[in-house]
């Protein structure tokens, strides 16, 4: 069997290319669509895989990465069937060089620009759902921008714990309306969503709904006046914040696990970002050197 | 003295309607259930004014349409035909031509309601101090610390101990959860509270306590209340003025103890001598 | 009078025979689509049967073809043909049947005994079906009667 | 050096395709494959699940499916629903109505006796499950046998092409609303997101695809308690139903293919007739003896289920529900089986097992997102404990 | 009405209409009465004479029903009270007619401070304020400190009734309407109350007064009205009655 360009057929991309269109124009609501089934399971960034497959076109380069990393399974699983059935573009693990970079739960660690285009995958499209599990209250309550129940689960949470527990996916104000889940990301990748320079569109298959943060829009994780939005703590006992043990940079989001030794080390979260900075080192020391 | 609310013509019905329903029901026919079609007539024709620091009373049984008449005040049901309009301040709403987003957001700053059962007031999966912080929330205080203060201000103005603010109001007595709940109605200054059987089922004492916390707030927050009852006692407690409902139809209005001392209508007078 | 089961009954001959047929009718005719053929999908849209609302049960593949021929008498014909089914060769190949049968073509004898072959195959088909209704039919009367012995 | 433990993604994932495929063909040249015929045939149940569940009525592709997913009917008929996202819509029938069907199965529960006759059609509902162990070393010929043996002297009979539908003889005499035409537009759940609230259609379409052990949970809490409709199965059909299209040139009918589908219509116990229903939520105060209540009589409530294949217990699940959803679409839900939103987003095989499958991908950054939130809760806890 | 009366009941009668028995129940029938600022007019006449349903016809308790009843306000301006809407009423309650009746009603766990001081607060006055008025009048009274904190619920006639009269007088009404308001008293009670009216007719407070012992007409009344349930009635100056 023989699949047309993109796998979908051309009613379905064209769907989903007016969703994305009314996605930016109304940043951060959530564009219902009718999401087609794809061949991986929904779960598997099938939302994020539809809106790459409208948007690509034979001359583009493709990133996709998963937790950070471009070898991950089912980053490897995704970039295999998008180069199985789009003939003509590129892959590549290099954050600079990519057009399209489709990803789960991280974006990338170096700034992205203007003619970039950042694809996250979404399980949970809506924020609201902690406090609200029906789906028509829910569509109410964004159109009046009624966020109060979910800042009363922060509320709660402080008063519980002294500390708001959400770890990821931490709802986020679009352009001063809409809140969205901004995709599994870790409270560290929040800030860069705001006024970045490139679009970034976000894609639930299962839940079936696209929205969008367009270039430069304000992007505001929820919080108190008095108790503000906190990215992960990196620091170790001492206060010092902890390195990448391979390329020995301070300023990325890290990994934790435990070594052959049983010692916990650290490392960045995206691979990318790790290959660059211990070229770069490696380029200065040989410098050095030579 | 300023008009907060005047309401004209109100009706609601249920059912499909007819001709025949507004003539075919009524006091007079003993009835609020259309013969003719099944329609049931909830409210009809019903007029009343309030104005800034009353309680009005509204007295019947059930199916008289006091709840019907309050239920649409509050925007939990859309009346059929009349007008109600809310002054406030220098603005005035027409309530029943705003949008819905218009009409929730009357009713989450300047209505508010204690309903009979405190389950419909208060989210029992949260403590009570985020009960009343989701409230404040929505009127935009995002200071934590600031919310916090208020609760305990608002607490223990209804008589809640402010140390069980992070407790949640389901381990509360009933009488506390009122309260909770009163203090919840209150934390926006609303100029208006409709008050739903808020003393039914809680214990004579408790009930008394409560009526004794509503008339204070009432004298220190000049609110203007509805109140909804089928009790007499809660009326001459707490009401300036009452009107009488039965099957749909304000068959009586005046001053309170005029109503309870020289009740005009067959009905009421009936009430009346049952209760004594 | 075409009838409109002949497609039913046609196909219910094994492909192959069916595909042969037409390709032998129509050799030495200029055969060009009025339209491209196409496989695809159709939704069947069905009356449920307690309020009469339309809804939509699944879909199911579709094919179809639109020819136009011209024979080698010169004869102008047109064919069309859809079929539940992916298999273009067999909808195209129906599609001049569809002609040879609208337009009297020549080989529409040959065509006819085709189909009434089909029709037979599905005769069988369909007894096979009734049989399955007839052997398994409840009959509460004959209960009734036994019972009524009984008393 | 190596980066961290997720280096050779790719060279795993090909592994573990290649040993799902090896357990497939396992026994080697003691086994040998299954064909299309054998699992459309012999595994005649299972294909008609993977029919509806994948929302396409294609039995050679469904064999297919069943036949790469070692007969997993989530995976089949995800399979057969990735494969439609890839072909175009070409067409949609006009309404056909299914009592053009032609049966092979017609029961009623309702009455002993009904038009037309019940038939049982091939059923195993009264048979003993009891394991034959004579099947467990059955021979080619014997199996050939059976098959033979029933195509001996077939009865030369003939019965109608079509039968009449029980609920058309219940309506006649009034006990069933009135009905109308219907409606005729549908939603079309393939190309429109649902976007609650939704019509009738669209919950008919969403369970006609549904998985059907979902459906039959659902359906089963309402029968158990969870609800209260009180269903009675009126009808339950199962047949080819006859596709027409209009001829591409001059538009007359032609029938291009069957589809065999499963219907099933229960009548539940009556209720207020439909548009007084708001009266029952309200607190009426009910007149003296002397009003009489002169509007329409009270009927039977109505469910309506159908799939492709021959599914009856997804069919009836299906009719239970339609009547529950009815009713919670008219009164508000006061069970899950009653509520569009509940039972419509939870009943889909492939979202959901999608979705259950998906947890066992990495989540390592979230983890760590989250070990950093509890961490910093249990230095807090301390602290104030201090 | 006349120019220096507070207060002008024309004509005013009250019947009840009781539905259940299908009947009317006349109750007063053709009073006339005239109060002055700075005066006690008495209301006399037989137990049944309806003495007391004008008093309630003219605080509006009952709805009179027919007459007039024409009152001055402060700020001079005549309204008849038979027909003023309720809350022009209510208002007048709140500011400037005070009526202490024989009964006295009260939330039940209201102590007898928050009783007497609720009359200033509607008034709006200062909390502070209003309680230490309320304090100097109860001990004017003759009540017992130790009773102030504690509901009137339990409280002998006596003792309510100076509740009473302290939650009426309170506020300094312009006009007050008094039903025996010494009813139940003891006699050195009697005396302070007798006093204290005494000094609110200085202070210029009109009175419209039924009182149980025709001793305290002699004492109190400067003008009386006699009525009874037959004839029209009108005032007439204490010493021609005498």
């Amino acid at each position: 069997m023989s699949y047309p360009f993109g796998f979908m057929d051309e009613y379905a991309k064209k769907e989903v290319r007016r969703g994305i269109l009314k996605a930016i124009a109304i940043p951060g609501y959530q564009v219902p669509y009718s999401s087609r089934e794809m061949p991986m399971g929904r779960g598997f960034g099938t939302g994020g895989l539809q809106l790459t497959l409208a948007a690509i076109g034979p001359n583009d380069t493709l990133k996709v990465i998963d937790q950070g990393s471009d070898d991950s399974v089912n980053a490897v699983n995704l970039r295999s069937f998008i180069e199985m059935t789009c003939p003509g573009i590129d892959t590549t693990a290099s954050t600079e060089e990519a057009d399209i970079i489709q990803s789960r739960h991280r974006i990338p660690e170096k700034p992205l620009s203007e003619d970039q285009l950042l694809v996250l995958q979404v399980p949970y499209p809506d924020a609201l759902v902690v406090v609200e599990a029906s789906e028509e209250k829910r569509k109410q309550m964004h159109s009046e921008a009624d966020y109060s129940r979910l800042l009363v689960k922060l509320y709660e949470d402080i008063v519980k714990f002294g500390e708001i527990t959400l770890s990821h996916r931490y709802p986020t104000r679009i352009n001063g309306h809409y809140v969205i889940d901004p995709s599994p990301i870790p409270r560290w990748d929040v800030p860069r969503l705001h006024r970045a320079a490139n679009l970034t569109l976000l894609g639930a298959g299962r839940e079936k709904k696209i929205y969008a943060v367009p270039p430069y829009t304000a992007a505001e994780p929820l919080e108190f006046d008095d108790i503000p939005f906190r990215v992960e703590d990196f620091r170790d006992e001492h206060g010092h914040r902890r390195r990448c043990q391979r390329c020995s940079t301070d300023d990325s989001f890290l990994d934790e696990f435990i070594n052959e030794e049983g010692d916990t080390v650290y490392q960045c979260s995206d691979s990318d970002y790790c290959n660059t900075r211990l070229l770069s080192a490696s380029a200065i020391k040989e410098r050095c050197l030579g | 003295m300023d008009k907060v609310l005047s309401v004209t013509g109100l009706g609601k019905c249920y059912g499909k309607g007819c001709p025949l329903c507004i003539t075919a029901t009524g006091p007079e026919h003993d009835t609020n259930l259309c013969p003719y079609c099944g329609t049931v007539v909830a409210a009809h024709d019903v007029s009343f004014d309030l104005h800034e620091g009353e309680i009005l009373g509204i007295i019947g049984e059930s199916g008289s349409g006091k709840s019907t008449a309050v239920k649409c005040l509050y925007f939990d049901d859309a009346p059929d035909s009349g007008e109600a309009v809310f002054h406030d301040g220098e603005q005035s709403h027409a309530l029943f031509d705003l949008n819905a987003a218009q009409q929730r957001r009357l009713r989450n700053h300047r209505f508010s309601m204690v309903y009979q059962n405190p389950n419909l007031g208060l989210n029992f999966g949260i403590s009570a101090g985020g009960n009343i912080a989701e409230r404040l929330l929505m009127s935009d205080m995002l200071d934590y610390a600031r919310i916090r203060k208020r609760v305990k201000e608002l607490l223990s103005r209804t008589e809640v101990l402010p140390s069980r603010m992070d407790e949640l109001p389901k381990n509360f007595s009933g009488g506390m959860q009122q309260r909770v709940q009163i203090a919840k109605a209150l934390s926006t200054n609303p100029p208006l509270l409709f008050l739903d059987e808020v003393t039914t089922g809680l214990d004579l004492s408790v009930q008394a306590a409560i009526l004794d916390l509503i008339l204070e707030i009432q004298q220190e927050l000049s609110t203007s209340m509805i109140v909804v009852t089928h009790d007499l006692g809660v009326i001459r407690s707490l009401t300036n003025r009452t009107l009488v409902m039965k099957y749909g139809r304000i068959i009586e209005a005046g001053l309170t103890d005029q109503v309870l001392e020289d009740p005009q209508h067959a009905y009421t007078q009936r009430l009346v001598a049952s209760a004594l | 009078m075409l009838n409109t089961q002949w497609i039913r009954e046609l196909t219910s001959l094994p492909e192959q025979q069916v595909i042969e047929l037409a390709s032998r009718l129509s050799q030495g005719w200029e055969i060009t689509p009025k339209s491209l053929p196409q496989s695809g999908l159709g939704m069947l849209k069905l009356k449920d049967g307690a309020f009469h609302d339309a809804f939509y049960l699944g879909e199911f593949p579709i094919s179809s073809a639109h020819i136009s021929i011209t024979t080698s008498q010169g004869q102008c014909a047109e064919g069309a043909a859809s079929l539940i089914s992916d298999k273009l060769p067999l909808v195209e190949a129906l599609a001049v049947c569809d002609a040879i049968l609208r337009y009297q073509l020549d080989g529409m004898d040959e065509l006819m005994q085709a189909i009434a072959q089909g029709r037979a195959e599905k005769e069988k088909e369909e007894r096979i079906r009734q049989s399955m209704l007839i052997r398994t039919r409840v009959d509460f009367s004959l209960l009734s009667s036994t019972d009524e012995d009984d008393e | 050096m190596g980066y961290v433990a997720i280096k050779g993604g790719a060279e795993a994932i090909q592994g573990a395709e290649e040993l799902f495929e090896y357990l497939r063909c396992a026994r080697g040249e003691a086994g040998s494959p299954l064909d299309s015929a054998t699992i459309q045939n012999q595994l005649r149940q299972l294909h008609s699940r993977v029919l509806s569940e994948g929302g396409l009525y294609h039995p050679e592709l469904a064999s297919l499916a069943i036949k790469q997913s070692l007969g997993d009917t989530l995976e089949a008929g995800f399979a057969l629903r990735a494969y439609r996202s890839t072909q175009p819509r070409l067409s949609e029938t006009p309404l056909i109505d299914t009592s053009k069907m032609r049966l092979i199965r017609r029961i009623s529960s309702a009455f002993k006796e009904i038009p037309g006759g019940q038939m049982l059609g091939p059923s195993n509902d009264y048979a003993l499950r009891l394991l034959r162990l004579e099947l467990l070393d059955e021979s080619p010929e014997a199996f050939r046998q059976v098959a033979h043996q029933w195509l001996q002297d077939l009865p030369q009979d003939r019965l109608p092409d079509s039968f009449p539908k029980v609920l058309d003889a219940l309506r006649n005499e009034g006990l069933l609303p009135k009905q109308g035409e219907g409606k005729a537009q549908a939603f079309d759940i393939t190309r429109e997101p649902l976007v609650f609230p939704v019509e009738r259609s669209a919950a008919l379409a969403t369970m006609a695809r549904a998985e059907t052990g979902s459906l039959l949970a659902l359906a089963y809490s309402n029968m158990r308690g969870y609800g209260d409709i009180h269903p009675t199965v009126a009808e339950l059909r199962v047949g080819y139903l006859p596709i027409e299209l209009p001829h591409p040139v001059t538009g007359e009918p032609v029938e291009v293919g069957e589809v065999l589908m499963t219907e099933c219509e229960v009548v539940a116990m009556y209720d207020k007739p439909t548009d007084d229903k708001a009266v029952m939520g309200s607190d009426i105060k009910a007149g003296t003896g002397t009003t009489q209540h002169i509007g329409s009589q009270p009927t039977f409530t109505l469910g309506y289920g159908a799939c492709f294949g021959h599914n009856e217990v997804k069919a009836i699940s299906m009719a239970i529900l339609d009547r529950a959803l009815q009713k919670g679409m008219q009164e508000g839900p006061s069970n899950p089986s009653e509520d569009p939103e509940f039972v419509l987003l939870h009943i889909d095989g492939i979202d959901s097992m999608g979705f259950a499958s998906h947890y066992k991908m990495p989540h390592y950054v979230t983890f760590q997102s989250d070990m950093d939130r509890l961490r910093t809760t249990r230095r807090k806890h301390k602290e104030t404990a201090l | 009405m006349n120019t220096h009366a507070i207060l002008e009941v024309k004509n005013f009668s009250k019947l009840f209409f009781l539905h259940e028995q299908g009947k009317a129940i006349p109750s007063s029938h053709g009073v006339n009465i005239m109060v002055y600022p700075g005066k006690l007019t008495a209301l006399t006449g037989p137990t049944g004479a309806g003495k007391s349903s004008v008093l309630n016809g003219i605080y509006r308790t009952y709805l009179p029903s027919s007459g007039e009843i024409l009152y001055r306000r402060g700020n001079g301006e005549v309204i008849d009270l038979a027909m003023a809407d309720e809350h022009s009423i209510i208002d007048l309650r709140r500011r400037e007619i005070g009526f202490v009746t024989q009964f006295l009603r009260a939330l039940p766990r209201q102590s007898t401070l928050d009783v007497v001081v609720q009359p200033l607060y509607r008034l709006g006055v200062d909390r502070q304020q209003a309680r230490q008025q309320a304090r100097d009048l109860l001990s004017a009274l003759n009540l017992p400190e130790r009773l102030w904190e504690i509901s009137p619920a339990t409280f002998s006639g006596g003792e309510k009734q100076r509740v009473n009269l302290a939650r009426g007088l309170i506020a300094k009404p312009r006009l007050l309407l008094l039903d025996e308001p010494t009813a139940s008293l003891d006699s050195n009670t009697a005396e302070s109350v007798i006093d204290l009216l005494q000094q609110l007719k200085q202070q210029g407070i009109a009175m419209l007064a039924i009182f149980h012992h025709p001793e305290l007409v002699t004492r109190l009344a400067d003008e009386v009205v006699a009525i009874d349930s037959a004839a029209a009635t009108e005032n007439s100056i204490k010493e021609n009655v005498l």
